[in-house]
């Protein structure tokens, strides 16, 4: 676990630093209260309400980030065995040839579905 | 070990090389985990410190660098050539008025800043900065840590960090920063996969994915016969592996939302994208992360495709010592500082891009480019390894590669037409995409096919075409 | 140390399984069950450890596949009954019954 | 403990047979090869050819499996392991393949109006959208890779010898299964409904089946079903994490099969999904379920026979009374068959329990024998239709008889064979389960199987009554038939038939089937 | 020989189905003659059925479904013999009698409208299942055709029946079911013991062999015995018949307790006893009460009916009292009078459903207080109505009385009372059939009878030949009577304490 506790210590000097500097943000600044200025910023047009929940996000983004849990989890799975790779001779190319490839199809049918179509 | 993908990934997990811990002999992850508490704390404030005073540097030096291309000075006033200047800005940040709307979700509103520079600082413990040295009679490598699963590490903690981009949207409720933080998060997510696949081919020849390994493996290349010349080549993955550095180059600036794809926070649209209501330090700490991940970018690149550390080839041949000490350091700081050039040349040289377009190259692009070369080097490599002739074998690739490339091209431009025909067509009533005021899209609507109407069909014959 | 993290890992997957039995709210149900299978992925590295194998982390990262195609699945169902309904209460959706 | 100490041994490749595990490939490929066919072609051009790949994967799938069977004496574990390729495995899987095929029958089904399934299952009924897709015509193809996927993961479920593989297989089989139910153009409401419910209790289920799944790891320090048995049979005495993990996996393994009290989403399943995909779950997943809690129970648990068996007994009985009880208050025709296939749960449990080989070769054959009979059963449901679709309400199916004779007296024969009567298929597997419950000491189970069984005759002959006896109505409902769905009726009425009367080789194939029991 | 027997009116069953649609008469013709070959050649097989030879005869054995040790075996003894020989007669003649009742039935008020050849294929598959269950020696297939036999009767009530034909028949189909069911769960624990003991087998001969528990045997009779006591019916489970008879065509009336009847009955005598000898002993007792209770309870309750026809089927629940008495005296005498007993109640009764089906197909109702002084309209009717029911009191002269007399002195010989109670059955008896004979026949002629006709050449060769058999057989029952002789006598070597080889079950049980 030693090989871990470094990270640890950067981390809570990073989180401190970046919690220290957010606070001393709110507290070494200057108030002037203004009424325009506690709008959400619209280009000075009336801002539009945002319901709750800070509204909906369009599907797209769901869509995407569906696609990238799929890809996301061919990746793990390509990692160890690029690891292993040459311990695993032709037995490894084949069953990764299979993998990639059912990801593929998978992908091919995405895309012609227009998944990845952004506008 | 029974079930054979179990038996598989274990083994693969396994097969990190094994060394006596604490040894330092050979240079690998054996060497970590053996630093007193002093000095795992002294390294941790060095990174961190340098990681700050590369944010300052790097932010003076793209002024300068982009006044430089544009024909104009950029700051020089603030200490020699200017240099105090993004340090000035950073305390006038700190000495505005610190707004929080009204309205925002105020606790994650104070959260997501945190969120997003923090984690893109913790990326930087796994970046090797040299050899083995001896510090205090401790003999210690210049890395704060390495993992097994170094690299994994900062994928996490780029993902991390998208959590503080969102969150700022989400909890901004403005839809600027709401928008910003939805494209910031598909974007770094889509060209995360990239990216993830492009170190396939690294690990693959590495071994393993510790970090200091793969710059050891970048080491001996083996003997490449090149021009006739026998030599020890540092065998740096930029040359191996081409094709991955190309990808990586691209997922580089995707990730790090940076021009020409910085459409999270495109001001022509999105005012400033997920920061909009941000300001004082808060909105510094978005400034910072950006630019340490832009450094964590460039030293990662650094390590897996330049050989990290280690000095150029001809440096090497003639001076043995180049590689030992503190020199590596020097070495490390040059490369970083030219992809960091890099970053600015590109910001400088390129407009933004459209968003589809971003979308597109990251999807349609970038991941099958990349799962074909695994493929390919995979294919070779095994062959080598089963001791098969290559030179079939490549150049039925390279016809191969030449034959895809060409009909996806073709594709390309089909499609291309294709979708201009859809876009012609775009007057007509569409099928909101927000009918009932729940977006669901449809997937399956006409007008992506072919058959049904008239105007699908139009499209359907040009698809064909 | 490993009987910690199995309660922790116990606990969790209690809380999911309440959660799923007593939440009506579609989305919550199934970021319980999802809860569960983490609580799940919890005892099997737990697990490993003890034993020293690596089966158990491996084991991990199959329900971690699952668990995405679940929520890929899960996800577009969910959507397709709360476009229909305009409500994604499973007490809403009463119209099977005995 | 760090990740050096973990580091061992050399890695060698692992070897898959890919011959032996063929049949599942087949399947899965023609899956992938529907997908691009969805992806590539254009959409007049789909049906016609997923029709086709499906058809060609699943007889291909069906000719392997009989090749294997009949070329040498099966018994071999395949890919290290984790799949074995046994007599009662390939039984199960030959079954699954066969009445894959007939309701493939039936969702190739389109001379019913447009489609049986929505184009787009995300449109809102009666939308605007909705109404230009059926205007165009759009037909919903991709059913059929999803089915395909089902099946492979069908195939996957009962072969697979550990419970990892297991756990990916049940995935495999639930979720294109989760994704059929939302799909019926009519009653959408109602179908989607079943979606939700049958996916947040499924995911639930195989939660409870992880869980065991890890404690049994924790255990026996492995997943495979043999190290279990071996660790239970080596370690004295019975461990609360041995006992906690069969009672979680048992969750998991009896919710598939539907067993009380885990039955909940059955009723409300069959009755919203589209009756093509009924007919599919009530057969082959049922097939499919109840072949895994065979080899899990066999394989793994049997030396701990003593434990579950009081467990598993009270399930078979609440089961078979449950089921049979509730079907008695049931309009819907469906519903009425999924409380009837939730009692027939608990009689293939008593063959479980019997924990012998004649429960073993008995139990195989009552689900080669049921499944016939309910893809049947089904398949006319989908023929006798009303304005509004399927002519659900048993109301609606009175006076059948006089109309539709032929019609009438098939679905007779089908519930006579429900209920058991002899020479139908019913008769035989019941006979078969029962006496392997007796032999295996299990005689007061079987003493409950016939009181549910008269209870349960009770509705299926109201049912005849309805059809035969009552008046139709004047607007009564059409029967639609087209070669495909009769082609399923017909067979469905031959198999139930054969074997009633000459089950002498279907039950000889059991028997050689599961004279070697399960490969470890 | 069996084989055909069987396999003859399946066949035709299979052809009258598989007739055009508006080919009624012509089905009507094959169904009739496909019965009269069935007929003949029982008749054939009973004169060349050998009295002094071996039990069983006309042996088939093959395997049927080797799995289970399943054989589908046939093979006749006297008393299966007389069954079968009860059956393959009288269905020709409910052919005949229900020559013009499928179109009728339903009911008066509605339309002809039931196919006339699913009638004829289902009587026709009856038969069938009826001589399979008699001949039947394995138990397996005996349970087949006994289960399989309701499916044909259960489609003749409901669909030709009565008003009331769909609650009948779900009634008569459920209470079977039951029965069988539990009798399902019993052959399957006599095929285990026997398994348990070496050599899994459903065949008869080899069952009679084993050796039960004295518990396990005891809980297997009660399986069997429970569903024959259903078929039969038995007192407590009797109370299907009179729905089922009432609301049956008459047809199919006759054949329901003329013949199916038996099959629980034949069941007690042939299984019950034969398999459990111990067991049947040590439940003698309450048998008897049971038998007792039922012929002067159904007798009562045939007093007390308004209906003609349930009024004929309470008069068999008396009868069938009889007729378990006789078989659990455990008396020659008894046993072989309960046997012809069988035969001359499917023939009595018969003959009352037959004329009372006349009776109501004329009057177009079944109570008995819409007749009223027929005797003076259709003397032929009357008379022939006089006939079958002083049979069905079992005057002397008339085959009943033989067989009667028999049961009762072979009860006598061992139990005394319940012989004693009995015999009040045959006053009741005399009270139902003269009394209703009375009300229906005599008097003065009411308004709606006043047109009556009198019997059809077609009815009237319906009748004869069951009313002279009727007398034929209480003149001479000797032929009968050899015939049931040699099987029941073995039967009793089987249960009887003075058997020359007692089994263990015997020793545990006896007194």
């Amino acid at each position: 676990m030693s090989l871990y506790v470094p990270i640890v210590v950067l981390g809570v000097l990073a989180l401190g630093f970046a919690g220290f500097s957010v606070v001393m943000g709110s507290l070494t600044g200057p108030k002037r209260w203004n009424r325009a200025r506690l709008e959400a910023y619209e280009c000075g047009i009336e801002p539009t309400p945002q319901p709750v929940g800070g509204g909906r996000f369009p599907v797209k983004y769901y869509l995407t980030a569906m696609l990238f849990i799929v890809f996301d989890i061919e990746i793990i799975f390509l990692y160890p065995w690029a690891v292993a790779f040459d311990h695993l001779g032709l037995f490894g190319l084949v069953e990764m040839v299979l993998f990639i490839v059912t990801v593929l199809i998978a992908y091919a049918y995405v895309w012609r579905r227009g998944g990845l179509e952004w506008d | 070990m029974n079930v054979p993908t179990t038996h598989l990934l274990a083994d693969a997990l396994a097969a990190t090389p094994r060394t006596e811990q604490c040894t330092g002999k050979p240079y690998g992850l054996g060497s970590f985990g053996c630093d007193p508490w002093w000095l795992v704390g002294a390294k941790a404030l060095v990174i961190f410190v340098f990681l700050l005073l590369t944010v300052l540097l790097s932010v003076w030096f793209e002024r300068r660098v982009i006044g430089r291309m544009q024909l104009r000075p950029g700051p020089n006033r603030a200490g020699p050539f200017g240099l105090l200047q993004s340090l000035l800005d950073g305390i006038k940040g700190a000495t505005k008025e610190d707004i929080v709307p009204r309205g925002v979700d105020k606790v994650v509103f104070f959260l997501a800043p945190v969120m997003a520079a923090a984690p893109a600082l913790v990326s930087f413990s796994i970046i090797p900065f040299g050899g083995i040295v001896s510090i205090g009679g401790h003999k210690t490598p210049l890395q704060l840590t390495d993992l097994p699963v170094a690299v994994l590490l900062v994928l996490a903690m780029s993902s991390m960090g998208v959590y503080g981009f969102v969150l700022a949207g989400w909890s901004s409720m403005s839809p600027y920063s709401l928008l910003g933080g939805m494209r910031s998060s598909a974007q770094v997510i889509s060209y995360e996969i990239a990216m993830g696949l492009s170190f396939v081919a690294v690990f693959l020849f590495a071994g393993s994915l510790s970090t200091s390994e793969i710059v050891n493996a970048q080491a001996h290349g083996g003997t490449y016969h090149f021009l006739g010349m026998t030599g020890h080549l540092p065998s740096w993955y930029v040359v191996l592996l081409f094709p991955s550095f190309v990808i990586y180059l691209f997922t580089m600036m995707g990730e790090s939302g940076r021009i020409p794809f910085d459409l999270p926070e495109g001001e022509g649209e999105l005012v400033a994208g997920y920061h909009t209501e941000y300001s004082s330090l808060k909105f510094l700490m978005f400034y910072l992360a950006e630019y340490i991940n832009m450094a964590t970018l460039s030293a990662l690149c650094t390590t897996l495709f330049l050989g990290g550390y280690r000095a150029p080839w001809p440096i090497t041949g003639i001076w043995s010592g180049a590689n030992s000490g503190w020199w590596p350091i020097l070495w490390f700081l040059i490369k970083l500082w030219m992809f960091i050039f890099f970053f600015v040349w590109v910001r400088a040289s390129l407009p933004r891009v459209r968003y589809d377009q971003l979308m597109r190259l990251g999807w349609k692009v970038l991941i099958p480019v990349s799962l074909g070369w695994i493929l390919f080097v995979s294919a070779v490599r095994a062959l080598r390894n089963e001791k098969h002739d290559m030179r079939p074998v490549m150049l039925g690739a390279a016809v191969l590669i030449v034959i895809l490339l060409v009909v996806s091209a073709i594709w390309e431009r089909a499609s291309g037409s294709g979708k201009a025909g859809a876009a012609e067509e775009a007057a007509e009533p569409e099928p909101d995409p927000m009918a009932g005021g729940f977006p669901v899209p449809p997937l399956d609507a006409p007008h992506y096919h072919g058959a049904g109407d008239a105007r699908a069909d139009k499209s359907a014959e040009a698809t064909r075409a | 140390m490993t009987g910690h993290y199995l309660a922790l890992s116990a606990i969790l997957f209690t809380i999911g399984a309440i959660g799923v039995l007593i939440r009506r709210n579609a989305i919550v149900i199934f970021m319980c069950v999802e809860l569960m299978l983490n609580a799940t992925n919890l005892a099997f590295v737990a697990f490993s450890r003890m034993h020293g194998t690596l089966d158990g982390q491996i084991i991990a990262f199959f329900v971690m596949v699952v668990a995405a195609a679940e929520v890929v699945v899960g996800l577009a169902i969910i959507m397709a009954i709360f476009r229909s309904r305009k409500s994604s209460s499973v007490d809403d959706a009463n119209l099977l019954k005995y | 403990m760090s990740y050096v100490n973990i580091a061992a041994g050399n890695i060698s490749p692992p070897t898959i047979e890919y011959g032996k595990l063929a049949p599942i490939l087949i399947v899965l490929g023609a899956a992938a090869v529907g997908v691009l066919i969805e992806a590539f072609l254009g959409r007049e051009q789909r049906y016609w050819a997923q029709v086709q790949v499906s058809l060609l994967g699943l007889v291909g799938a069906f000719a392997w499996t009989v090749a294997l069977g009949v070329s040498s004496t099966p018994h071999h574990v395949a890919a290290m392991g984790a799949i074995g390729v046994d007599g009662p495995t390939l039984f199960i899987q030959g079954t699954i393949l066969a009445l894959a095929l007939m309701s493939l029958l039936l969702i190739a089904e389109r001379r019913h109006e447009p489609s049986p399934f929505t184009a787009q299952a995300s449109s809102v009924p009666g939308s605007p959208e909705e109404r230009e897709s059926l205007v165009a015509g759009i037909t919903q193809t991709e059913v059929f890779p999803l089915m395909l996927f089902a099946v492979g993961g069908m195939l996957i479920f009962p072969a697979a010898n550990d419970l990892l593989t297991m756990f990916v297989a049940l995935e495999v089989l639930s979720l294109p299964l989760y994704l059929l139910c939302g799909l019926a153009r009519r009653r959408r409401l109602l179908s989607q409904e079943a979606a939700v419910k049958y996916f947040l209790l499924g995911a639930f289920s195989s939660a409870f089946f992880l869980y065991g799944t890890a404690l049994l790891y924790g255990y026996a320090g492995s997943v495979r079903l043999s190290d279990i048995a071996t660790a239970i049979s080596s370690k004295a005495g019975t461990e609360p994490l041995l006992l906690a993990g069969v009672a979680l996996l048992s969750v998991g393994l009896l919710f598939k099969m539907g067993a009380v009290p885990f039955q909940v989403w059955k009723p409300d399943v069959y009755q919203g999904a589209p009756t093509a995909i009924t007919a599919l779950m009530a057969s082959c997943t049922l097939v499919s379920a109840v072949g895994g809690i065979l080899r899990v129970f066999y394989v793994g648990f049997e030396t701990l026979r003593w434990d579950w068996r009081p467990m598993m007994w009270a399930v078979a009985i609440l089961t078979m009374l449950l089921g049979a009880i509730v079907a008695i208050t049931q309009t819907d025709v469906k519903r009425m068959l999924a409380y009837s296939s939730i009692a027939h749960g608990g009689f293939l449990l008593t063959g479980v329990i019997a924990t012998n080989q004649a429960g073993l070769s008995s139990t195989l054959f009552y689900l080669a024998a049921y499944g016939f009979t309910t893809v049947g059963a089904f398949a006319i449901i989908t023929m006798v239709r009303d304005a509004g679709g399927e002519a659900w309400h048993l109301s609606r199916w009175a006076g059948l008889g006089k109309h539709h004779p032929l019609l009438a007296g098939t679905f007779a024969l089908f519930l006579l064979a429900f209920a058991g009567i002899p020479l139908t298929s019913g008769f035989t597997g019941k006979f078969a389960v029962f006496q392997a419950a007796v032999a295996g000491g299990a005689t007061p189970l079987v003493i409950v199987g016939v009181l549910s069984s008269a209870i349960a005759a009770f509705f299926y002959v109201r049912v005849i009554v309805l059809m035969f006896f009552n008046d139709p109505a004047v607007d009564g409902p059409l029967v639609v038939s087209s070669p495909t769905s009769t082609a399923a009726v017909a067979v469905g009425a031959l198999a139930t038939v054969v074997l009633g009367v000459v089950p002498g080789p279907a039950l000889h194939l059991a028997q050689s089937a599961a004279s070697q029991f399960f490969v470890r | 020989m069996l084989t055909a027997l069987i396999a003859i009116p399946a066949l035709g069953a299979l052809l009258v189905g598989l007739l055009p649609k508006d080919k009624d008469a012509l089905a009507k013709y094959t169904a009739l003659g496909v019965t009269l070959v069935v007929a003949v050649l029982t008749v054939v097989m009973a004169i060349r059925f050998d009295n002094g030879g071996p039990r069983f005869q006309f042996v088939e054995k093959y395997w049927w479904i080797r799995q289970f040790n399943v054989h589908y075996a046939v093979g006749v003894d006297g008393v299966a013999l007389v069954l079968i020989l009860l059956s393959a007669i009288l269905v020709p003649v409910v052919v005949l009698a229900s020559w013009n009742d499928a179109e009728r039935s339903g009911g008066v008020e509605e339309p002809p409208k039931r196919s006339v050849k699913a009638y004829f294929a289902l009587l026709l598959s009856l038969e069938a299942m009826m001589i399979g269950v008699f001949a039947a020696t394995d138990i397996f297939l005996f349970y087949v055709f006994f289960e399989a036999m309701l499916i044909p009767m259960y489609f003749i009530i409901g669909s030709y029946g009565g008003p009331q034909r769909s609650y009948a028949a779900v009634k008569f189909l459920l209470y079977s079911l039951f029965g069988g069911l539990l009798m399902l769960a019993a052959v399957i624990g006599l095929y285990v013991v026997s398994a348990n003991a070496g050599h899994g087998t459903f065949l008869f001969d080899e069952l009679t062999q084993l050796h039960i528990q004295p518990t396990t045997a005891k809980w297997l009779f009660l399986g069997f015995f429970i569903a024959f006591a259903i078929k039969a019916p038995l007192v407590p489970f009797h109370t299907w018949l009179p729905d089922a008879a009432g609301q049956s065509p008459a047809g199919a009336a006759v054949l329901l307790v003329g013949v199916l009847d038996k099959v629980g009955t034949y069941g007690m005598l042939r299984f019950c006893i034969e398999l459990f000898p111990g067991a049947a002993k040590w439940f003698t007792p309450v048998v008897l009460t049971l038998s007792v209770i039922g012929i002067v309870y159904g007798a009562v309750l045939a007093i007390g009916q308004v209906d003609l026809k349930r009024l004929i089927a309470y008069t068999s629940i008396s009868h069938f009292g009889f007729i378990t008495l006789g078989i659990f005296a455990m008396t020659t005498q008894g046993q072989t009078g309960a046997t012809l007993y069988m035969v001359n109640h499917g023939f009595s009764t018969g003959a009352l459903f037959l004329v009372a089906g006349f009776l109501i197909a004329r009057r177009g109702s079944s109570r008995i207080d819409a007749f009223g002084g027929v005797k003076n309209v259709a003397p032929l009717l009357a008379g022939t109505f006089l006939v079958a029911g002083l049979s069905g009191l079992s005057l002397p002269g008339l085959s009943t009385f033989v067989s009667e007399f028999l049961v009762l002195v072979g009860t006598f010989t061992r139990y005394k009372v319940p012989a004693i109670i009995a015999t009040s059955g045959i006053i009741l008896a005399a009270v139902y059939i003269l009394w209703m004979y009375q009300r229906t026949m005599t008097g003065p002629t009411t308004e709606k009878v006043a047109g009556m006709r009198d019997l059809s050449k077609r009815e009237l060769v319906v009748i004869a030949p069951v009313l002279a058999l009727l007398v034929v057989l209480g003149f001479y029952p000797k032929p009968a009577l050899d015939m049931i002789n040699p099987s029941v006598k073995q039967t009793m070597v089987r249960v009887d304490q003075h058997d020359p080889k007692p089994t263990v079950a015997e020793k545990g049980t006896r007194p």
